[in-house]
């Protein structure tokens, strides 16, 4: 099974070729069954591949397969290698069949666009970069994939470029991004000069020898990998350029800013969770970052009236979770929610996509309602969606995961009653976000009258997807309540087990609060939003909650912080110096020697008597030296 | 006895030396700019005979003569030159031949 | 004598153009086609003679004539591995020149192309030459018909532009050449054996001051020609009013000879100076970076943008060099490879658009991807080869040199790692001044012919090659490690 | 004084000779041409000659006189120059009605002064060269009397000429009453007691007065550009190069002899002179629109590179001085051979507008200005660059960095405008070219080809200067 890895990211990418280079002389099914086809079939090699995996594990925990040695230079050894360990599997699963979904409800989405080709070449290029992102066995690799899927994330936030907001979308996301990744690449610095390989179970095998636990050293490697992380992953501070993102068409969104794409932060830390074990210093940072992030992005969602960036804001929250729960050491929980989340959060932006779509692209959630009735498919989707992201009890995958990041917030090895608090407060805003979502997309009366309904092309991938968003969660029930736990049984292979505190009460205490803060938070979302109780209308008017409201609006200001402070001074020194100041000095040069040029010009006056001055004026000076020496 | 003797002569030349230039630098008139230059020839003229007295030898009568025939020919030729300017100018202002310049 | 021959057909074959084009002008660039071709030819059939060639000897053609024997001047021409590459990368890059200005071209052909075979022969000559005079000669003669290509064929301030080039470049060599004669004398005294040879000159003692006083002179010449800050003054100008062809020399090989000089003769004959030196110049290279990339930021007119782009790219090799880390000389080599490819190539692309649109300045284009699908699909790779993005020649290239320096210089290594934050910065201001957006222009313009498609498929080909198949380059220079101690300690 | 010593001066005396024989042609009234053929073959006569006594040398002519290969090669080499400026000369006169006859005698008179400042070794030996010389080009410069200011020209190199010869012999003179022997070898013996003498060094400062003032060294050099452009374009070139290369053969002998570098004033005065000449020469030719004047500016710098050379006074300066000297006057004649090509009866062809897109009008000749620029320039391939190699050589095996360094920005500063100048060669359009009528085909023919032959000898010099540099040194040492 493992000679044929290749052609999981190598389907797409050959996709990508074709549609590139020939795109523009295809047929539109022709593309559409090349773009989604290659995502497709390489998802049905992936399921084979996984199927075969989980039956029999190879002894070395992992398929390997080495397609062609990149460079070796002084030490540094590098192949075009994949490697698919368990956590690997995890995310080319949820890739490419999340993937093809979203690529078979795009050749509906997509059918009006003039960019057809371009479009599904970025897709397939961008599901290939994001498989070698995870499949890589040395970092360079990795960063290779890194770079790719920030470059294919660039080319689809622009993809309607004509419009300035877009690619100032694309541009923000793409530097800010780069940032990040320069922290990383400084990390993979550091990390060669270290331990000198960048083999990733070497580099694993060898940290452990080289670093004691908290040694500086190690700690700075693992706050850079981190800065990487933060920065793909939209995590505070590098969290402002999701939301714009959402400029990118809806199946974009769905992919790349939801499922897979921003996850890559969550893959790195999972994937070097050796060198962050080694210090607790940065696995703290991890959970704060995380915990802060989740909640300044939630309140931040609770507000915004663009459907897409109420989804984008909630995405960068449901990671902060992901984070937490990496930073506390629940690493199987953190990968779990990445699991469900997937599923949800790409079904959430997809059906959004499909209401916008039928009401002329509208992105106001205001300006929608009562879609209830005149959509029903699209709208019991998105309610089980938003039932996941607001962790409806039991029935949803939300839950499950999420459930096991609060209870682990507090009890596993890095946690802390404060992070506790903060997940806890996240997931109200959740469902209380969740909640006003979809009464007031779909309850309420009719604002815009929709056109014409999304075709079964489209509806399908999202019932497919709703299944999954209800039934991921079953796979990994909470112990106390039934103990089957299969997903963190085969993440342990790659990733440390939780280890849990002492003398905490039991879990369920837990799980009951939470159950209850989620519900208190869909009452009060019901009741904000859909209630219609005059106390709190003339509350939500009232000025200081305005003004709160506008605060949270505009992202805590981020935006505006980070012009201040960089954007306008960096504006500022390239435009005083566009003509570069060093020329001064040799404009300099050359106007004295032409300012002597014409005194001594003076000197040639013709004037024969000055001419035997001249010569005077030298036998003087001859004289004159003559004394002197 | 010579010795200061020479010196003495060399210190005469010397003058009309200086005499020599000092008119070549004030005189206007291309005429008086020549005696001048003549001047100055035959002030180091007369330092040779004195260097040639001091040594006892015919070298520098001999000299003398030599600077003489030249100062004869380029005499000549000035003059000619002169002729021509005077022709073409009307004048033998030396500050009116400022044609050639910067 | 291969070498020789290689020389003396793009010597002849210039002169042909220029004879022919009296009759027929349209003869004068096909001769150009076919003469670049025949060394490219050459060039490449000598490769698998390398490969074969046993290791220990890194210099697998060496061939010497007398020429001046009273000054000890030797015709001395060897190639290794390092400047086969660049000879590779000359003819490879004068193919495209020469098709390049396949159209552009309308008056003078002959002697243009005249001038334009002379430039290679002039820079084949400096990467091939192995005595110093003939170094000298070569490195002088390469100067002079590019000085005319950019004041004949130049753009509006052309002729200040070949001024400034020629001036600075000139003041550098003129530096270079008395340092030369100081190495020569220095070298006669001490062996009685007066001789320009590089292997002989290579076992010169010197004592610290002069050393150091030496080298200055040879490091200044090469360090203008690179060009580093605060040298670099000439090269927006030269670059912004060459012809395309001219631009696409310049920045493809021209700068890489600097490069090429530091490599071959400071750092081999000066070894202790350039250790001592070494964390100036890596200052240097590195504010060179920063420098560069934030006027490219500024800047409006294309061409003068990519012009400081290369100024920034080339502070890296100054880095990667005076690093003394052998993975950073890899580095170096793949450095000016891939900025020749990369940074010719956008030279090509703002030529092209000039054809079309008249001009230079960025506020005047705009939405050019709708019209033009097919550049702007090049576009995004060439300047994300520029952003030094991975899978791209380039990425290797930055990476060795940051990677190499990091253990050295880690301060310093960082500060250049910034360069990679602002080189995404400005290439993506390009890319969306150029292609995005609204489009402005109001003249229709046509996508990309045959010709030029082909000449940026082929250079794009070689910059995604070099990114995913570097190793061969790497063995061939790998013999770079030893020209100076502290590189393979 | 017997016979056998008579022999080597063959040259001198045939070129003396040749002056003669051309007054009694023109006492025959015969043509302009045949003058000018028999002129040519004097000279040649004068070659074979010189080639004829090589064996004899090196033979003293007591005691005014000595004829060794240094001298052999400088006279060689005037020789050469005088051919060249003989045929362009014949072709620049035609073309003007004034009678060409006497223009011939006087040409030769000074190149036979030229010949003996070269021999001298004696002061009046250097007298009557040095005078002859002057004497004779006060006359040539002034030849087309009517041509507005070639009289101004003439008058103001007379007068400067005589300043300076009077300053020379002033200088001779103290010199004499010091060391009380004319004769360089002579006052060499009487070096050990005089060399302090205050009056002893003032007369050789005196005397660099005189050198100066030939040379054309600051700030001896105001008169340069306005003799250059006032006389007529082959008696320019013979300033350029004969008069010159004469006077730097004596003052070459003079300091080789009485070992003039060991004295740190002369160093000082020289070096002072050197350095002040490249930078006035350069910087007063940036912006200069008259070709003439502008290679009077350059020339001015050249010989400030050239003292550069002078100034270690050991045989690697000789050497570089002889070929620059070469090197020098073979460019500056083909450029002046332009200029004479190109001038008509109207005006001389010296303002630089002429010269617009001449590249495209008539490319030979353009592109043989451009070598001769280039040349100067002192860019490989051509001769320009080896000479200044070989100064810049002796300069550093000397280690006089102070000179070497100026000479370096100078030239620099230099490029510019011998730059300029090329690019106004290849400048766009320009004026509709006027194809003058040639009066004798055959001599415009032959100049033609002298002048390309001149920049292949450039070119050939430039790249293979083997032979030429071996020439060289085998004439040098015959001493």
């Amino acid at each position: 099974m493992q000679q044929y890895l290749y052609l999981i990211p190598a389907l797409p990418l050959a996709g990508f070729l074709v549609l590139s280079l020939a795109g523009r002389y295809l047929s539109r099914n022709f593309i559409a069954g090349i773009g989604a086809g290659s995502i497709c079939i390489s998802a049905l090699i992936t399921i084979l591949l996984s199927a075969r995996f989980l039956q029999s594990p190879p002894e070395t925990g992992a398929y390997t397969q080495v397609l062609w040695h990149w460079f070796s230079v002084e030490g540094l050894v590098s192949n075009i290698s994949l490697r698919v360990d368990s956590l690997s599997l995890v995310f080319i699963c949820i890739i490419t069949f999340i993937g093809a979904l979203i690529h078979i409800y795009s050749i509906a989405f997509m059918r009006e666009d003039r960019d057809y080709a371009r479009f599904f070449a970025s897709m397939n290029l961008f599901v290939c970069a994001m498989l070698m992102l995870v499949m890589a066995d040395n970092l360079v690799l990795l960063y290779l994939g890194w770079e790719g899927v920030g470059l294919c994330s660039y080319l689809l936030i622009g993809f309607w470029y004509e419009t300035p907001g877009n690619y100032r979308a694309a541009n923000k996301a793409f530097v800010i991004t780069r940032i990040g990744d320069t922290a990383m690449i400084i990390g993979l610095f550091l990390l060669f000069k270290e331990l000198g390989t960048l083999y990733i179970p070497d580099v694993l095998a060898r940290a452990t020898q080289h670093f004691s636990s908290g040694a500086d050293g190690v700690t700075l490697i693992a706050i850079l990998l981190l800065c990487g992380g933060m920065g793909k992953s939209a995590q505070l501070p590098l969290q402002t350029w999701l939301p714009d993102a959402m400029a990118g068409p809806s199946p974009v969104s769905a992919l790349i800013h939801a499922a897979t794409m921003v996850t890559a932060g969550v893959y790195l830390i999972a994937r070097m969770h050796t060198i962050f074990e080694l210090s607790p210093v940065a696995m703290q940072i991890t959970a704060i970052v995380g915990a802060v992030t989740l909640f300044v992005a939630g309140c931040s969602a609770m507000v915004q009236t663009d459907i897409k960036r109420i989804l984008a804001y909630s995405t960068i929250s449901q990671i902060g979770y992901m984070f937490l729960a990496l930073g506390v050491g629940a690493w199987s929980a953190g990968i779990f929610h990445f699991f469900t989340h997937a599923f949800f959060k790409a079904l959430l932006f997809l059906a959004a996509g499909a209401v916008i779509e039928t009401l002329h692209h509208e992105h106001n959630i205001f300006k929608m309602g009562g879609l209830r009735k005149t959509m029903p498919v699209i709208f019991w989707t998105f309610t089980i969606g938003a039932a996941a992201l607001a962790a409806l009890p039991l029935v949803t995958a939300g839950f499950f995961s999420k459930d096991q990041i609060l209870w682990y917030a507090w009890s596993a090895g890095g946690g802390h009653p404060v992070l506790w608090a903060l997940a806890l407060a996240g997931a109200f805003i959740t469902a209380l976000y969740s909640t006003r979502l979809i009464l007031v997309v779909f309850w309420g009366e009719m604002k815009t009258t929709p056109g014409h309904l999304p075709s079964r092309v489209m509806t399908v991938p999202l019932v497919i997807l709703a299944f999954f968003s209800v039934a991921a969660g079953w796979i990994e029930w909470p112990h106390n309540i039934l103990h089957v736990d299969l997903f963190s049984e085969e993440v342990q292979h790659v990733l440390p087990a939780t280890v849990l505190k002492e003398g905490l009460p039991a879990e369920i205490v837990f799980q009951l609060i939470a159950v209850v803060v989620s519900l208190i938070g869909i009452y009060s979302g019901y009741s904000l939003y859909y209630g219609q109780s005059p106390l709190l209308q003339q509350w939500k008017q009232s000025p200081t909650v305005m003004s709160v409201r506008d605060f949270f609006f505009s992202g805590w200001r981020f935006d505006q912080l980070y012009d201040a402070l960089i954007v306008r001074p960096f504006l500022f020194i390239t435009r005083i110096n566009k003509s570069d100041i060093s020329d001064k000095l040799y404009t300099a040069i050359a106007n004295v020697s032409m300012l002597l040029n014409r005194q001594f010009s003076v000197t040639q006056n013709g004037s024969l008597r000055w001419y035997v001055t001249g010569v005077l004026i030298g036998i003087l000076f001859i004289i004159t030296l003559q004394l002197l020496l | 006895m010579a010795p200061i003797h020479a010196h003495t002569v060399l210190v005469v030349a010397a003058i009309l030396f200086v005499l020599g230039l000092a008119g070549v630098l004030t005189r206007k008139n291309i005429l008086f700019m020549l005696l001048s230059v003549e001047i100055m020839l035959n002030s180091a003229g007369l330092a040779f005979v004195a260097a040639g007295a001091r040594w006892q030898q015919p070298d520098g009568q001999i000299m003398y003569l030599f600077i003489l025939a030249m100062a004869a020919a380029e005499v000549s030729v000035a003059l000619a030159l002169v002729v021509q300017i005077h022709h073409q100018r009307k004048s033998l202002d030396i500050d009116q031949l400022k044609e050639l310049k910067d | 004598m291969i070498l020789i021959w290689m020389l003396c057909i793009l010597l002849a074959g210039g002169i042909l153009c220029w004879l022919a084009a009296q009759r027929q002008p349209l003869l004068a660039r096909w001769i150009a086609l076919i003469t670049v071709s025949a060394d490219l030819l050459i060039a490449c059939w000598l490769f698998p003679v390398y490969q074969a060639f046993p290791d220990n000897s890194s210099w697998f053609i060496n061939y010497q004539a007398n020429w001046i024997p009273a000054l000890g001047v030797s015709f001395h021409v060897a190639l290794d591995g390092f400047s086969h590459i660049l000879l590779l990368l000359t003819y490879f890059l004068g193919i495209l020149a020469v098709l390049c200005s396949w159209k552009e071209v309308r008056e003078r052909t002959g002697f243009y192309f005249f001038n334009l075979l002379w430039t290679l022969a002039g820079i084949s000559g400096v990467f091939i030459a192995m005595d110093l005079f003939l170094f000298y000669f070569c490195w002088e003669i390469m100067l002079i018909p590019m000085f005319l290509l950019i004041i004949l064929w130049g753009d509006v301030r052309r002729h200040y532009a070949a001024y400034k080039f020629f001036l600075f470049t000139q003041a550098g060599s003129l530096l270079m050449l008395l340092a030369i004669l100081a190495l020569y004398f220095i070298h006669g005294q001490q062996t009685g054996n007066y001789t320009f040879d590089y292997f002989a000159l290579l076992q010169t003692a010197l004592t610290p001051s002069t050393a150091m006083w030496t080298m200055l002179g040879f490091l200044i010449a090469f360090v203008i020609k690179l060009p580093a800050v605060p040298f670099h003054n000439w090269l927006p100008d030269a670059h912004g009013e060459a012809p395309t062809a001219g631009s696409l020399l310049l920045a493809g090989l021209l700068l890489k000879t600097g490069a090429y000089g530091i490599i071959r003769f400071v750092l081999p004959i000066f070894p202790q100076a350039a250790a001592d030196i070494a964390p100036w110049m890596i200052l240097i290279g590195v504010a060179g970076i920063i420098y560069g990339a934030l006027l490219a930021f500024s800047q409006t007119d294309l061409k003068r943008l990519i012009a400081y782009t290369s100024v920034s790219h080339m502070g890296f090799v100054l880095v990667g060099v005076f690093s003394f880390s052998s993975i950073a000389m890899q580095g170096v080599v793949m450095q000016i490879l891939t900025h020749g490819l990369s940074t010719g190539a956008l030279f090509l692309m703002a030529g092209m658009l000039k054809e079309r649109l008249h001009t230079r300045d960025i506020t005047k284009m705009g939405g050019l991807w709708t019209s033009m699908p097919r550049l702007g699909g090049m576009a995004i790779l060439l300047t994300m080869a520029s952003a030094g993005l991975p899978a791209l020649g380039n990425f290797i290239a930055e990476f060795f040199i940051l990677l190499g320096t990091f253990s050295n210089n880690p301060v310093l290594s960082i500060i250049a790692t910034l360069g990679l934050i602002l080189s995404a910065v400005y290439s993506l201001r390009m890319m969306q001044k150029v292609f995005m957006g609204p489009l402005i222009s109001t003249v229709p313009v046509v996508d990309l012919s045959a010709r030029e498609l082909i000449i940026l498929t082929a250079l794009s080909i070689s910059i995604v090659v070099l990114g995913l198949f570097p190793q061969p380059v790497i063995d061939t220079v790998h013999h770079l490690s030893t020209i100076h101690p502290l590189l393979h300690e | 004084m017997n016979e056998l010593q008579l022999i080597p001066l063959l040259p001198f005396i045939i070129l003396a000779m040749a002056s003669v024989v051309t007054i009694l042609l023109i006492a025959f009234r015969l043509s302009h041409t045949v003058i000018q053929v028999t002129g040519f073959l004097m000279m040649c006569l004068v070659v074979f000659a010189t080639w004829y006594v090589r064996d004899t040398l090196p033979e003293e002519v007591p005691p005014l006189f000595i004829v060794d290969g240094q001298a052999a090669l400088f006279t060689g080499v005037i020789i050469f120059c005088v051919l060249v400026i003989g045929l362009f000369s014949y072709i620049y006169f035609e073309e003007r009605e004034e009678n060409p006859k006497e223009y011939y005698i006087l040409l030769f008179l000074a190149t036979l002064g030229a010949a003996i400042l070269t021999i001298s070794q004696h002061f009046i030996s250097l007298f009557i060269g040095l005078e002859l010389l002057s004497v004779s080009l006060y006359a040539l410069i002034a030849y087309l009397r009517n041509r507005n200011n070639a009289v101004e020209a003439g008058m103001k190199y007379l007068v400067l000429a005589a300043l300076s010869s009077a300053f020379l012999l002033f200088g001779m003179a103290l010199i004499y009453m010091e060391a009380g022997s004319m004769k360089f070898s002579g006052i060499a013996e009487k070096l050990p007691q005089v060399s302090s003498s205050p009056l002893f060094l003032m007369g050789l400062g005196t005397i660099v007065v005189a050198i100066g003032f030939k040379l054309a060294l600051v700030p001896f050099h105001l008169w340069a550009a306005d003799v250059y452009q006032g006389s007529p374009t082959p008696v320019t070139a013979f300033i350029a190069t004969i008069s010159k290369i004469g006077t730097f053969a004596v003052l070459l002998r003079f300091a080789q002899t009485i070992h003039l570098q060991q004295y740190p004033l002369i160093i000082a005065i020289f070096s002072v002179i050197a350095i002040s000449s490249m930078i006035v020469g350069n910087i007063l030719a940036l912006r200069q629109q008259n070709l003439k004047r502008l290679l009077a500016y350059s020339s001015i710098a050249h010989f400030g590179y050239l003292l550069v050379a002078f100034l270690p006074g050991n045989e690697a300066g000789t050497e570089a001085a002889a070929f620059y000297l070469i090197a020098y006057s073979i460019t500056l004649l083909s450029a002046f051979g332009v200029i004479t090509l190109l001038s008509s009866r109207e005006h001389e062809a010296e303002t630089l507008d002429i010269y617009t897109g001449l590249i495209w009008r008539r490319p030979v000749v353009a592109t043989i200005l451009a070598i001769s620029l280039f040349s100067l320039a002192g860019i490989p391939l051509t001769a320009g660059f080896l000479a200044k190699f070989f100064v810049l050589s002796a300069g550093v095996q000397q280690a006089v960095w102070l000179p070497l360094a100026v000479l370096i920005l100078t030239s620099v500063i230099g490029l510019y405008y011998y730059l300029r100048v090329i690019n106004t060669l290849f400048g766009t359009s320009g004026t509709a070219d006027v194809m003058q009528k040639t009066v004798h085909p055959f001599f415009h023919v032959s100049t033609y080809i002298t002048l390309v032959v001149l920049a292949g000898m450039l070119f050939w010099i430039g790249v293979f200067p083997g032979l030429v540099l071996q020439g060289i040194r085998l004439f040098l040492l015959l001493h």
